[in-house]
């Protein structure tokens, strides 16, 4: 028994995120928690990491009760977390981030040399030298499993790791994991992927609304007891509606080129979408569908090329928290900001006004009607969990009624339930009548989504002919991609 | 109705600036600090560095009955001017003012008498024939005594050049030094200041500067570098302070500009007398001739 | 009769002297910005280390006159510490409160000893230690090489911070404590411990600073004898680029434009002194637009949630 | 509601304990601190002439220099420079007041507060370009500013506007078209109730308005703001500067015209710095900045009071003053943790919640 927390009591405010909690890590063991967004998963991590401090209940490491005041409380006993969203610190470059998670010194050849080695041995690419700021979300995420593995941890508690890393570097994480499991460590692992947390899990531990809905080992659980456990119930699919694709073309860019930040950027797109049409973009992170995404949006100036996109458009980017919603403010305040000038609640022409009572009526409608579980229309944006400011988000974007919505990995951890509403959201603006672009890191979400499939690979953005699979996808993915190579 | 006695006499002084400036703003709080040692009257005091903060200060002081209220700078005049159209039975004494309106009445120290005095014994003494001014300020007291300093050397020694700095600022010692050190580097080997506490960095500068020699300002500053203060152009504040306000008390006082010069001896030139043997007997002999033909013009 | 070579080397002189105290405290309050703390109260710590170096010089001699500057500078820093990330409130304010407080305890207390008129006392200062040979070098030998111990102090002060900052487990806790206090936490890094340790040496560089200016320059001291310097060095700070290397060279050019000031009005040139006080300001609004260009704080600087 | 009462019981506690800590010092430093601490009040509050004609009076520059720093930081920027700006805009209006002779009080007096606003908008730009076109943070060009603008006025009173005497280091006084009417029965000008119009209209543009609104945004998520709410970030912060400078230019020109009747080289105080306390206690809120600036100015009013009234010297008066403000942020920083653990956190553990 490493790890052991009972009887885990934590509120924020009048919200009750934890009540009772037990949770039982045994070494050599890999132990899912799983549980709906909200279900207070990151909570009881922040508890175990030091982070917080819980109003009731009792941690013990290897049976020795113990009493973390800090995160170095719980480093000093083994514990290494990856949190669900970035902690690294975004002016410090990589190999700063991680001495200051491990605790290594801090001597640059050093630190350097360390730091190549870790991540060549975990099979996870990351520049040394690189501002942790100029990092993509999916290698900010690769950073954080690197930060969790460089102080020598013997419990390793996993927020979602896996949401925006390729295919192909889950795989190597999980295998690192089990490694990891064998060699006597302790693993907490969080997932939505109900497949993912199967494949890995020797124990699996369901909360719901804060309680342990379920606790058994692995081998006694089937699928659907799981996600009966978690929501109560069988997930419910919206029927999907029929592409219909013969609408007026909204998107249209011919020889795009749009320069990238940190990555080459976008070199070469040529494609139209009409209304009606769900598009999306597969490809490995840093290949240019950020670029396109942001230049459709009307976020970046394309540097050549030509790019017609009809209006009004909306846009939900990746990264909630900075670019999405300000923690800070009520949620709406948020709405008001995103839905913009176009918004019922904006009064008079000359000097407008916000009329914020007909606005925080709306919101409530809104939380209403997206299931945004929230205190109410004036809680702040920050106190939401991760999945519910991503639905926010969606309902803010559809809320400018968007000829054009485009989303960046839309579902990124949303639990199963939250992620089919949100594909349902999205397919039902196309079948209103706009055209939807999205990428996802997600090739499972790009086959299930899509109408249209478009991979980007090197900077070039090419159609997949209807009816292509992973293995096709996945190809062209990996493809060199010059411009005249199609 | 029974009539009241009548209220103690009552002196205030508003300085515009901190009293632990070893000058200006000190002499004057020591003056006030006599007048109530000697007249055994209450006095009140306080510091006022803005116009607002000035007119408020006379304002209240006049509302609160005081009888006679010093205003310790020429700034104060205009705002003087316009409290005594509401409280006219108070008597306002304005040091370094401008003119008489109605109980408005200016006190004036001719500074500048003593400052040429120095100015010849430094126009006498000069190797380099340059001589320096640090000013705090340009007001119209430091630009005056400025002026009489270089008029004083040159009428003594028709080739001496002269260089001016201002600080802007009255409190800081290091700049004061730094001033001082940059006109000694262009060859002043004689300084004089009207800078208050930022002069005290004047005197260091000459300190460490060997053959350098100064006069200080306001007060005997000859204790700040005894064997380098030639001597001080003074103005015995305490003194004249006291003198009107006596004039105040026994009702004898009329408004009038009321002017001080060496002939007075309120303001003087004091020698330090440990450096006499420097001073050649012709230049003692024609800064004493110098002062005495100010005396008379004074006197008459 | 005046040799501009010796006229140009004495400039340099007046520079890295005026330049000293400047970098002291600006090397301090770069140590504090970094982890995020703007701290205001550098001038009282400044004026505090002041007063202390004339007290202990009078009772005791210049260089223990020092270690009294720099223990008054950390105890108001601890004042600030206590009261800004201790109970977390507003740092700007925070730090004016203190200033305000030092100007008024240095003057209270200074009146108690000297008397309510306060005459200037004369302190025995720290003369100029040449250094042997380097201090012969043409033009810039004196300026560099025969300063008062306190110049050399901040001359290796500077390198040592930056190796504090940027070599050091605790230079990095402090960075990203500056940058972004709930990512230090969750590495493990107390906030409140990183910034009270930044305040506190901050405090110290100050006080240096102040005790420097009365020993190695003024001999004595006066009240608000700081006379902003606390901002300068704030100012300094930032055209440093929070690295104590570049308030060095910013605290330098500061000097080298104060001296310059004065040489020029020794000069007697016939131009309003005004357009002189104003050069040094201006000088350095064009070192900002034109050389240094794009600068970010750090990102949690004068923000206290975490 | 019950949070913030007891919010305000923490406050009021800490002051009381701080006032107490106060006069036990005053006490074992030899003064009456009874004397004293009455003194504080009665030069504050103790009458209507002394509310009025000192502590309403002081409040007026730093209601409006608050104002205009909270307008600026709302969006995120720094303004220290209102000391700068509050020259320029005397400088402005000194101008036009000298020169406005034959002027009806009906042109002179917008004119001259119109000055004031031109004077510190103008002074604002240079900072607003540097931002703009090299990045310079405003932070530090405003604040070196401040230094230009000193030396700026003392040249001009004693260069092109000195008075035609040529003697005095102050200009020519302006004419009485120019002069600000005072309210009846007191010393205080119109200025004050300006002062009071420019916190409504900012309360409402805060509350109320789409551009108010945007502009918190920007404050408070400058990435979020812009992406998702479209702001033109440089532009928006543009315009919240030059307000923020307008505001302090206009509180220089109330000083001339309302006050000092004439330019001076020492105006201010260091109202500028002051009134960034002043914001930030009131949390930038405009109506809470009327009562802060009351606050601050009551302090500086009692400031004066101690030492006519009850001996203090000028330099202690400066310590009273600085911990009362000390007690002031105990108190509501107290009362601010009271509230958090009342209220649902706030982005606390944001980032990795
Ligand atoms: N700092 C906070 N302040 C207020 N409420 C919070 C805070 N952090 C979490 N909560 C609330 O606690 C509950 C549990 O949140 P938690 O983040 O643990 O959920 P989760 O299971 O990790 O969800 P997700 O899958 O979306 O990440 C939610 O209702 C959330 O709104
Ligand atoms: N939330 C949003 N998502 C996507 N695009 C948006 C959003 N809000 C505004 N836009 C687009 O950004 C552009 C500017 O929008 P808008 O004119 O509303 O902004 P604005 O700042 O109010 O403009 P101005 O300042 O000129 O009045 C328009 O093309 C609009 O369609
Ligand atoms: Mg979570
Ligand atoms: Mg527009």
């Amino acid at each position: 028994m490493l790890l052991s927390l009972s009887g885990i009591s934590k509120s924020f405010g009048s919200v009750a995120a934890l009540r009772g909690v037990d949770l039982v890590v045994r070494a050599g063991e890999v132990h899912a928690v799983l549980g709906e967004n909200g279900a207070g998963k990151s909570t009881l991590m922040h508890i175990a990491d030091g982070l917080l401090r819980p109003d009731a209940g009792t941690i013990a490491v290897d049976g020795v009760p113990v009493r973390f005041r800090s995160a170095r409380d719980a480093r000093r006993h083994g514990i290494g977390m990856v949190h669900q969203h970035s902690t690294a610190v975004p002016a410090l470059s990589v190999m700063e981030n991680i001495a200051l998670a491990a605790g290594w010194p801090v001597a640059p050849g050093q630190l350097r040399r360390r730091t190549a080695e870790l991540t060549a041995r975990l099979a996870l690419q990351l520049d040394p030298l690189q501002p942790a700021s100029e990092l993509s979300v999916a290698l900010k995420q690769r950073l954080e499993v690197v930060k969790a593995l460089a102080s020598d941890a013997r419990i390793l508690l996993l927020d979602e790791p896996t949401t925006v890393l390729a295919p192909t570097e889950a795989e190597e994480l999980f295998n690192f994991v089990r490694e990891f499991a064998r060699s006597g460590g302790a693993v907490v692992l969080i997932t939505h992927k109900l497949d993912e947390a199967l494949a890995a899990a020797d124990q699996v531990t369901v909360l719901r609304h804060g309680v342990v809905a379920l606790a058994a080992p692995r081998a006694e659980v089937a699928a659907e007891s799981l996600t009966e456990a978690m929501i109560g119930g069988a997930i419910s699919v919206a029927a999907r509606p029929r592409p219909t694709g013969d609408g007026p073309v909204l998107i249209q860019c011919d020889g795009l080129e749009v320069k990238g930040e940190s990555t080459p950027g976008l070199r070469s797109a040529s494609f139209t979408i009409r209304g009606g049409e769900l598009v999306a973009v597969a490809g490995v992170e840093g290949n240019g569908q950020r670029e396109l995404l942001r230049a459709v949006a009307q976020l970046q100036r394309p540097f050549r090329g030509l790019l017609e996109v009809a209006r009004p458009i909306a846009f939900v980017p990746e990264d909630r928290t900075t670019e999405g919603l300000i923690p800070a403010l009520s949620l709406t305040e948020n709405v008001v900001l995103g839905v913009g000038r176009i918004a019922p609640w904006i009064r008079g022409h000359r000097v407008r006004r916000v009329d914020w009572s007909a606005a925080g009526s709306r919101t409530t409608e809104l939380l209403e009607e997206f299931d945004v579980r929230a205190k109410g229309p004036g809680a702040a944006a920050g106190s939401l969990s991760g999945g519910n400011q991503q639905k926010l988000l969606i309902a803010r974007a559809l809320e400018r009624r968007p000829r054009v919505l485009v989303a960046e990995n839309p579902t990124r951890g949303l639990d199963l339930q939250a992620a089919a509403d949100v594909h349902a959201r999205l397919r039902s603006a196309a079948a209103a009548g706009a055209a939807v672009l999205i990428y996802s890191n997600d090739l499972d979400e790009v086959l299930e989504l899509g109408d249209r499939i478009l991979v980007a690979a090197n900077g070039v953005v090419v159609e997949a002919e209807a009816g292509a699979g992973r293995q096709r996808l996945g190809e062209m993915m990996l493809r060199s991609g010059r411009p005249d190579a199609q | 109705a029974t009539r009241e006695a009548p209220a103690p006499f009552r002196v205030a002084l508003i300085t515009p600036g901190s009293i632990a400036d070893a000058a200006w703003n000190s002499g004057a709080f020591t003056g006030l600090g006599q007048i109530h040692d000697s007249l055994g009257v209450p006095i009140s005091h306080v510091e006022a560095r803005t116009p607002a903060e000035q007119e408020e200060a006379l304002r209240t002081y006049a509302a609160q009955g005081y009888d006679l209220i010093f205003g310790h700078g020429f700034e104060f005049q205009s705002p003087a001017e316009r409290v005594s159209a509401d409280y006219p039975a108070v008597v306002f004494i304005i040091t370094s003012g401008e003119r008489v309106q109605g109980n408005v009445a200016p006190l004036i120290f001719r500074l500048s008498e003593a400052s040429y005095l120095a100015g010849m014994v430094a126009g006498g003494l000069t190797k380099s024939n340059v001589i320096g001014f640090v000013g705090g300020v340009e007001l119209p007291p430091v630009r005056e005594a400025s002026e009489a300093w270089v008029a004083g050397a040159r009428a003594v020694n028709p080739e001496v050049q002269s260089r001016t700095t201002y600080l802007n600022n009255w409190d800081d010692a290091a700049l004061g030094r730094e001033a001082a050190r940059a006109l000694i580097r262009v060859g002043a080997d004689m300084l004089h200041h009207n800078a208050d506490a930022a002069a005290i960095g004047v005197f260091q500068a000459a300190k460490e500067a060997p053959g350098v020699y100064l006069f200080g300002a306001n007060a005997d500053q000859t204790e700040l570098a005894p064997s380098r203060v030639v001597g001080s152009a003074v103005i015995d504040l305490p003194r004249a302070l006291l003198l009107v306000a006596r004039e105040v008390q026994s009702g004898t006082f009329t408004p009038r500009v009321e002017s001080f010069g060496l002939g007075s001896g309120v303001v003087q030139y004091v020698p330090n007398l440990a450096l006499d043997s420097m001073i050649p007997v012709a230049l003692a002999e024609r800064v004493r001739a110098a002062e005495d033909s100010i005396r008379q013009r004074d006197g008459q | 009769m005046i040799d501009p070579m010796a006229v140009a080397a004495d400039v340099l002189v007046a520079a890295v002297g005026i330049a000293t105290p400047l970098a002291l405290a600006a090397t301090g309050e770069t140590i504090a910005e970094r982890s995020g703390v703007v701290n205001l109260g550098v001038e009282g710590a400044m004026l505090f280390g002041a007063l202390g170096g004339a007290i202990g010089a009078t009772a005791v001699g210049p260089v223990v006159g020092l270690g009294i500057g720099v223990l008054a500078g950390v105890l108001v820093a601890a004042l600030f510490a206590a009261v800004a990330i201790g109970a977390g409130a507003d740092q700007i304010i925070t730090g004016t409160a203190v200033t305000l407080v030092s100007v008024g305890l240095t003057g209270t207390i200074y009146r108690q000893f000297y008397g309510p008129a306060g005459v200037g006392l004369s302190l025995p200062t720290l003369s100029p230690l040449p250094l042997p040979i380097l201090s012969d070098t043409p033009l810039i030998g004196s300026a560099l090489f025969a300063q008062p111990v306190t110049t050399y102090a901040a001359a290796a002060l500077i390198p040592l911070t930056w190796y504090l900052l940027f070599r050091t487990r605790f230079g990095l806790a402090l960075r990203a404590v500056g940058e972004d206090p709930p990512a230090a936490r969750a590495a493990g890094v107390s906030v409140r411990m990183v910034r009270t340790w930044a305040v506190l040496l901050g405090g110290a560089c100050a006080g240096l600073a102040g005790a420097t200016l009365v020993l190695a320059q003024v001999g004595t001291f006066t009240e608000r004898m700081t006379a902003g310097r606390g901002f300068i060095a704030i100012a300094i700070v930032v055209l440093g680029r929070w690295n104590p290397v570049g308030a060095g060279l910013a605290a330098l050019l500061f000097g080298l434009a104060t001296a310059l000031q004065f040489a020029l009005q020794a000069a007697g040139l016939k131009v309003p002194y005004q357009f002189f006080l104003m050069f040094p300001y201006l000088l350095t609004l064009l070192a900002l637009a034109g050389a240094v260009g794009r600068v970010k704080a750090p990102a949690a600087l004068g923000r206290n949630e975490y | 509601m019950r949070s913030s009462i007891r919010a305000l019981g923490t406050s009021l506690l800490a002051l009381a304990v701080g006032l107490l800590l106060l006069a036990v010092g005053l006490h074992l430093a030899g003064y009456d601190a009874g004397a004293a601490l009455a003194a504080l009040w009665d030069g504050a509050f103790g009458s209507w002439r002394a509310f009025t004609g000192a502590t309403l009076l002081r409040s007026v520059p730093l209601i409006l220099i608050g104002l205009g720093f909270a307008l600026a930081l709302r969006g995120g920027a720094l303004n220290i420079g209102a000391e700068g700006q509050f020259y320029a805009g005397a400088i402005a209006a000194a101008w036009v007041g000298v020169h406005a002779g034959g002027w009806a009080p009906w042109i002179a007096l917008p004119s001259v507060a119109l000055a004031g606003i031109v004077g510190g908008t103008m002074w604002m730009a240079l900072p607003v370009v540097l931002k703009l076109r090299f990045g310079v943070l405003e932070v530090i060009s405003t604040l070196l500013l401040n230094f230009v603008a000193e030396a700026l006025v003392s040249w001009m009173v004693q260069g092109p506007m000195q008075e035609p005497s040529g003697i005095y280091p102050q200009s020519a006084p302006i004419v009485e078209a120019a002069r600000l009417p005072m309210l009846p029965g007191t010393r205080l000008h119109l200025g004050f109730v300006a002062a009071l119009i420019a916190a409504s209209i900012l309360t409402w543009i805060f509350a109320r308005t789409w551009w108010g609104f945007r502009l918190r945004a920007l404050g408070e998520g400058p990435r979020a703001a812009e992406v998702s709410g479209r702001v033109r970030g440089n532009r928006m912060i543009a315009v919240a500067l030059l307000g923020s400078g307008a505001l302090a230019g206009l509180a220089g020109a109330f000083e001339v015209s309302g006050v000092s009747y004439a330019l001076y080289q020492n105006l201010s105080p260091g109202y500028g710095f002051t009134a960034i306390g002043v914001a930030l206690l009131a949390r930038l809120k405009p109506s809470a900045i009327v009562l802060t600036g009351i606050v601050f100015a009551a302090l500086e009013a009692g400031a004066g009071a101690m030492q006519r009234d009850a001996g203090i010297p000028a330099v202690t008066v400066y310590v009273v003053e600085g911990v009362i403000i000390l007690v002031l942020l105990l108190g509501d920083a107290a009362a601010r943790r009271g509230l958090r653990r009342q209220v649902v956190a706030t982005g606390a553990v944001d980032g990795i919640a």
